[in-house]
């Protein structure tokens, strides 16, 4: 075997660059920047709205949990090279069953909410089934179970109960020892004592006065953080991580080297509709009802704060942390607009011109710092 | 002086009709000098509504007009709103008695069902036997609710006499013309508002129905008043929007500077608008009406 | 020798169609192990289709492969694969966006136990991939490096390494050199002498004369989607062996113009 | 050079094929067939109902027309590789702009369809700049144009009108010599005639008394047929149509070859926009009012009629025939749903089954019949 | 004899940099009216780079460019091409869904007059591709056959067919041969001898040594992105050639165990 020359020999091709420089290529940056520049701009301009204090930073904490929750599941599958469009309707559909199997037919509200789950990754199952057997792109796959979904959505209570709205579900969740991981609070006791110290302002009157206005993390932002930490790890440190990179890289080379590419598709189609099933889940418990209009246009949401993130809608590169940063990005966008008192027509126009800056600093940030020409 | 209100509505951004309410607002906020923001869900998706009320509550306003499109998810914002000190007053969709029971003020509207079944009890009396509801926003649970009085008041089955148009205009009328080409025995349409009703309008003329249907509608527009005029439509349920949003503005400010409150709800509607005295409803059909 | 063995691999009478194309029509060829076999032939005689009905990524439309003696039926790569069947395809099997090491480990990544998990063992990878690399003549400025960014040759250098370095019984090596430069050519040649040595069985296809005569043991030529014929080493001279890959058709008359073998 | 063997040796590893066979191989195949089920399974179900009466045929024509509209654009801009998620929106957007044009500022109606195209399709080209530019995916930028021109729509009138409907565009466009273009109807002479001779049935009752049902072919139609006519040409039959092709078969290599890829792009982009235009002046000119709601998910529809008619998602290979067939296969299965009396909520349930249906039955017969495996 | 005349392209001192990467550090390389000048060198070089500045893919990041004795600067491939470069490049610059005629002609579509309008020739597109194919041996079975269903080899004849019919002034091809089988790669040798003694200039990039002799005027030998050396025709042996394409490394060692020059 010829030797080739000492290692060193490699660099001259190489312009020098500083460690600090080779530690921000990565697909969070834009991410991070983004977040920087949000926060910054929200800080300066509406810092006396009530939007850094104790209420405000838990809306939109909860707001942007919200997002990643799905964009999660949204930035996985994207990687995976695939999109799904019916995660929106998949969140109305998944409270609309909850809802009927426990109000309407009684059941526990543990056993609804399993078998609402297990009827989600099923769909989503199936949605990955359509697209890998018949080799039509999810887009228009998912495009179909967003209707076929929402139509069910709102076919099922009308045909049911003569209306879109189903009520009564946090009467039926009272006691029951499933519903509290995704409608409950943690560290109440420790916001307690905040509010006793005056850290946090205090209801004035009601049944709640003298507790503190916010009583508690809600599960939302534990899921959102949970499931933000599995996806990330299941990314980037094992081999199945691999696998959803080289799926979406390219399916028929990572098919050739052995990756079984089907079986990932379909589970991250799973994942998906399990991320969707979470939000729908947390929603229903903590506000008692399904409605027909649940999770309109979120899937538009999911795949907005993954894109924000860093990720390659064409699949094959991307990151969770940057889509979790995208997300908060969106939540911190679209509350502070409003604490900002932007007025509320011109407020999908502000939403538009954000996301198209935020895409293209991403990228322009992404060249100035590769390189790239 | 100067106090500042925000009233959160659950339509979506391109609800057409909410913009008799901005325009109740912006006068209020004018004649009261004080401002008032609109909010609302760019979707119309009640769940993203009761987080705008949360956000609405941590910028500390005056008050918050509110609607209580679905009882169960906003009362609980609404009510830690109102235990924060914020004077609420609950408007446009809800009942007197849920708004009482989240702790607002006072309640000016119209119940949607209500306004449906006194519809439809009208509409028995002049005669209709079966009916065509056109809901352009069938995810919007609101609306729906006056079909389903409607439905009631005429004492027939709802059934599938609910046609889900969408907001297509071209798309509406040719629905409409569709189902009443297969269902021709229908002798009564309501639609749900002018993105419903121009359209249907419309497909009455193409088919040469106009006049010989029984046709009634809620809310107002242009083409509305148009058509009452023209005989097409025999009457339209003005809700009042504008005094929806105009008096809550008027009531708080008062009630936050001397203290005065009215002793009542106010129900703004339901009011048929007919042949007659069309003069005033048609000069500001769709601006104040 | 060979004969009293049984060979690793025997492919009889496949046929190919894709529609109305025949692109395989009747094929037979064996791989003894230890031996490396030249498959040769013209442009679109059908190699590549071929050694991937070989390799699990095509189902022949008729034929019959045994492995090993046991009629095989290999559903998908993936099952190739663990029978112990590396490839490395004309149009290459890379991910650009990937690392090179991620690359090199796909489908087989080494993994690294932290208590009941197993993870991504990157270190391990990164350390291979370099060292693997290095061994075939190229110079990665890092595991990290997407393989996008790479050149022609060195990206089909790193495929080859893979394979070479998972190579279990049967390697399967499609234009290999084809891109390559020419220590890198040299390289890749060595190897497969090695890895042959070891006892492996080496389909090598190649355009380059020169190159299947330094290594190959036997050569199978294919016209056409038909065999030709198949000659062991010595038994054929070069010219010979030129004249049945163009198809069997005098090339006397250019090759004068431009001075020997080409 | 050498003399390669007679021609007719190449074709030993060809099967034969019949002719008719051969005929087949079209990408409007899917459409052609998917068109005789839709009108064979409607003849045989709702033939009683008036879908095929005069009156019936212009109903479904009609809605069929409007997604030809814009499915020729999006078809176009499709096989060019890029999406336009805009263009719903550009159809509320172009129709408030006339309306504000002609209603509020008085100005002469053909002045305001001028401007308002004029209008639409720079923003079109915007959107295609900013595409070639940046780099980035199409379904990003125009998924901002998206929010930012419906966010327009709706506050424009706002300001200027406090109103969100504008009406009176009939009034105004009275006497006007372009807007009969958008909104007249043709062959009304014939149409006449037919009723007269009883070929088409006439009004019983009301003030239209002894007219034909149908009085004419509207602009519509007609302007479906022109625009499906005019893609077809340029795409199959132009120098311009094999570069629509190429770059959206593989953009760097057609530039490589000389394709102006980045003008070629822009340039469909603008005629995404330009359909939006006709599509949305058709529809003021006809319904004499512009509505900020205007064109809400037509985006989708049109995608999906270019899907159907057999078209790759991904870019360079499509069909505007095939388009058209499914538009109309689209716009027959909507109108015929209601004429065969389905429940109208589960109409959004028979939609996706049916756009499922459709492009597996797309994939599944060109697999047949070409012989993909 | 060339020295007297202005060079078609003269390129001097062209450097390339990828971000951190610098792939080209100064190459200056001339190419006359009626050479063949062939472009040698490792995997990794910067051949492939350097073609891409000369036919306008990449801006250079420094140096020269000169066209005719004109100082050139190409905004794109489409500047390149109308001044007379044609390219193969080794990535083929192919559409798979599209049809062989319509990637033949792609970018330089044929127009037939009707009336006032000018409509693509599909008759004539077809009829000329057959033919320029059939005379690169490459029997199509109809010129509407899609591109991505060609053998690797019978692609790469399309381009270069395609880049001989409509080659102007300046024929590039970046390893044309590398994916060819015997007839084609002598039908490929032949069609360069023979434009080039039509007074075209081609730039041939090969890691045969053999083909570069055959039809190389010159050679220039690129190293890790600089300029080893140029020699013409007849003033270096095929070995010395052969060395300093893999990097002045010693070859011996591995060639003797695999029989002659690789
Ligand atoms: N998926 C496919 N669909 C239709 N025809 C195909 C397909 N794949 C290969 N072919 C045809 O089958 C024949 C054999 O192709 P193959 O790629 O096996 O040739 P090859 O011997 O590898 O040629 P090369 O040396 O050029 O790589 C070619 O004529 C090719 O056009
Ligand atoms: N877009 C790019 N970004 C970063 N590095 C690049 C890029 N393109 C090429 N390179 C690097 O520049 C160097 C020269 O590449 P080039 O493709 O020109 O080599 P080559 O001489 O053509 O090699 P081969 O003979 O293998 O084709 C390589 O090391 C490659 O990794
Ligand atoms: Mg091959
Ligand atoms: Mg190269």
């Amino acid at each position: 075997m010829t030797e080739t020359p000492a290692l060193h020999q490699s660099d001259e091709r190489i312009k020098s660059r500083s460690r600090f420089r080779e530690a921000l290529i990565v697909p969070e940056l834009g991410g991070i920047c983004g977040t920087i520049l949000v926060f910054t701009f929200f800080l300066l301009t509406a810092h006396e709205s009530g939007m850094f204090n104790a209420a405000g930073v838990l809306n939109w904490s909860v707001v942007s949990a919200q997002f990643m929750i799905i964009a999660v599941g949204a930035c996985l599958l994207m990687i995976a090279g695939e999109f799904d469009l019916s995660v929106g309707s998949m969140i109305g559909f998944a409270g609309m069953m909850i809802a009927i199997f426990s109000v309407n037919m009684g059941w526990p509200m543990w056993i609804a909410i399993l078998v609402a789950f297990a009827l989600c990754v099923a769909t989503g199952a199936l949605n990955g089934w359509i697209c890998v057997k018949t080799g039509l792109p999810s887009f228009i796959v998912t495009l179909a179970s967003l209707f076929i979904l929402r139509g069910l959505t709102i076919f099922l209570p009308q045909t049911l109960e003569n209306k879109t709205i189903i009520g009564g579900i946090r009467e039926a969740a009272e006691g029951d020892w499933l519903a509290p991981v995704f409608g409950g609070k943690v560290l109440t006791g420790l916001f307690q004592w905040f509010g006793e110290i005056g850290l946090i302002a205090t209801f004035e009157r009601g049944v709640n006065k003298g507790m503190p206005v916010v009583d508690g993390i809600p599960m939302l932002i534990v899921w959102a953080l949970v499931l933000v930490a599995f996806g990330h790890v299941l990314l980037t440190k094992t081999r199945f991580g691999n696998w959803i990179f080289a799926s979406g890289g390219d399916a028929e080379s990572a098919r050739n080297s052995g990756v079984p590419v089907n079986r990932v598709k379909i589970m991250m189609f799973m994942f998906t509709a399990f991320c969707a099933t979470v939000f729908a889940t947390c929603q229903v418990i903590e506000f008692g009802s399904a409605g027909a209009d649940r999770g309109l246009l979120k899937e538009f949401e999911a795949i907005i704060a993954v894109v924000i993130g860093g990720a390659l809608l064409t699949g094959g590169y991307g990151s969770v942390l940057g889509a979790a940063l995208g997300a908060l990005i969106f939540g911190v966008v679209q509350q502070g607009l409003f604490f900002a008192g932007v007025e509320s027509s011109l407020f999908r126009v502000f939403l538009g011109i954000i996301l198209l800056f935020a895409v293209v600093l991403n990228t322009y940030i992404r060249r100035i710092i590769t390189g790239e020409k | 002086e100067g106090e500042r209100y925000v009233l959160v509505s659950h339509a979506p951004d391109s609800d057409s009709w909410w913009n008799t309410v901005k325009n109740g607002i912006k006068l209020g906020g004018e004649q009261m000098g004080v401002t008032v923001e609109y909010r609302n869900p760019p979707t119309g998706d009640i769940a993203d509504m009761a987080r705008i009320i949360d956000q609405a509550a941590a910028s500390k306003p005056d008050g918050i007009i509110t609607t209580l499109a679905d009882f169960d998810v906003l009362k609980e914002p609404i009510r830690k709103a109102v235990d924060q000190g914020i004077d609420v007053i609950i408007m446009n969709t809800g009942t007197p008695e849920q708004a009482r029971e989240v702790g607002a003020l006072m309640y000016v509207g119209q119940p949607e069902y209500d306004a449906g079944l006194a519809a439809g009890m009208r509409a028995k009396g002049d005669g209709v036997t079966s009916f065509l509801c056109v809901n352009h926003a069938i995810q919007q649970p609101t609306v729906g609710e006056r079909c389903r009085g409607f439905a009631v008041g005429l004492g027939v089955e709802l059934g599938g006499s609910m046609l889900d148009s969408g907001t297509d205009p071209a798309e509406i009328k040719n629905k409409v013309l569709a189902y009443l080409s297969a269902n021709p025995d229908t002798n009564g349409i309501l639609t749900l508002g002018p993105v419903s009703a121009d359209p249907t309008i419309a497909a009455l003329k193409e088919n040469g129905m106009a006049g010989q249907i029984y046709f009634g509608t809620f809310d107002l527009g242009e083409e509305i008043v148009k058509a009452i005029k023209e005989g097409v439509i025999q009457w339209g349920i003005d809700q009042q929007p504008f005094l929806q949003a105009y008096l809550p503005v008027v009531i708080l400010t008062n009630y936050d500077r001397y203290g005065v409150l009215p002793g009542n709800n106010i129900n703004s509607g339901p009011g048929f608008v007919t042949k007659d005295g069309l003069e005033k409803v048609e000069k500001f059909a769709g601006e104040y009406r | 020798m060979e004969s009293h063995l049984t060979p690793l691999i025997q492919m009889k009478d496949i046929e190919k169609h894709f529609g109305s194309v025949i692109a395989l029509a009747g094929v037979s060829v064996d791989l003894f192990a230890g031996e490396c076999h030249c498959l040769l032939g013209d442009n679109g005689a059908g190699k590549s289709t071929f050694i991937k009905t070989m390799s699990g990524v095509y189902k022949p439309t008729k034929g019959e492969i045994m492995f090993e003696g046991r009629p095989m039926n290999f559903a998908d790569p993936r099952d190739a694969i663990s029978a112990g069947i590396a490839t490395v395809h004309q149009h290459l099997a890379m991910i650009p966006l990937m690392s090179v090491s991620r690359n090199f480990f796909m489908g087989n990544e080494p993994l690294r136990k932290v208590g009941p998990m197993k993870f991504f063992d990157h270190d391990f990878a990164n350390r291979v991939t370099m060292e693997e690399m290095r061994k075939m003549g190229i110079n990665l400025r890092g595991p990290d490096q997407a393989v996008g960014t790479l050149s022609g040759g060195e990206r089909q250098t790193v495929a080859i390494a893979r394979a070479v370095y998972f190579g279990a019984k049967v390697l399967i090596l499609d234009e290999p050199t084809s891109a390559l430069g020419v220590r890198q050519t040299a390289n890749v040649l060595s190897t497969i002498d090695k890895v042959r040595k070891q006892g492996i069985g080496v389909v090598f296809i190649t355009h380059n004369v020169r190159h299947a005569m330094a290594v190959g043991d036997r050569f199978t030529v294919l016209n056409r989607g038909k065999t030709v014929g198949t000659a062991k080493r010595g038994d054929i001279a070069p010219e010979e062996l030129q004249d049945l890959m163009a198809g069997g058709q005098e090339l006397a008359a250019l090759e004068s113009s431009l001075g020997g073998t080409v």
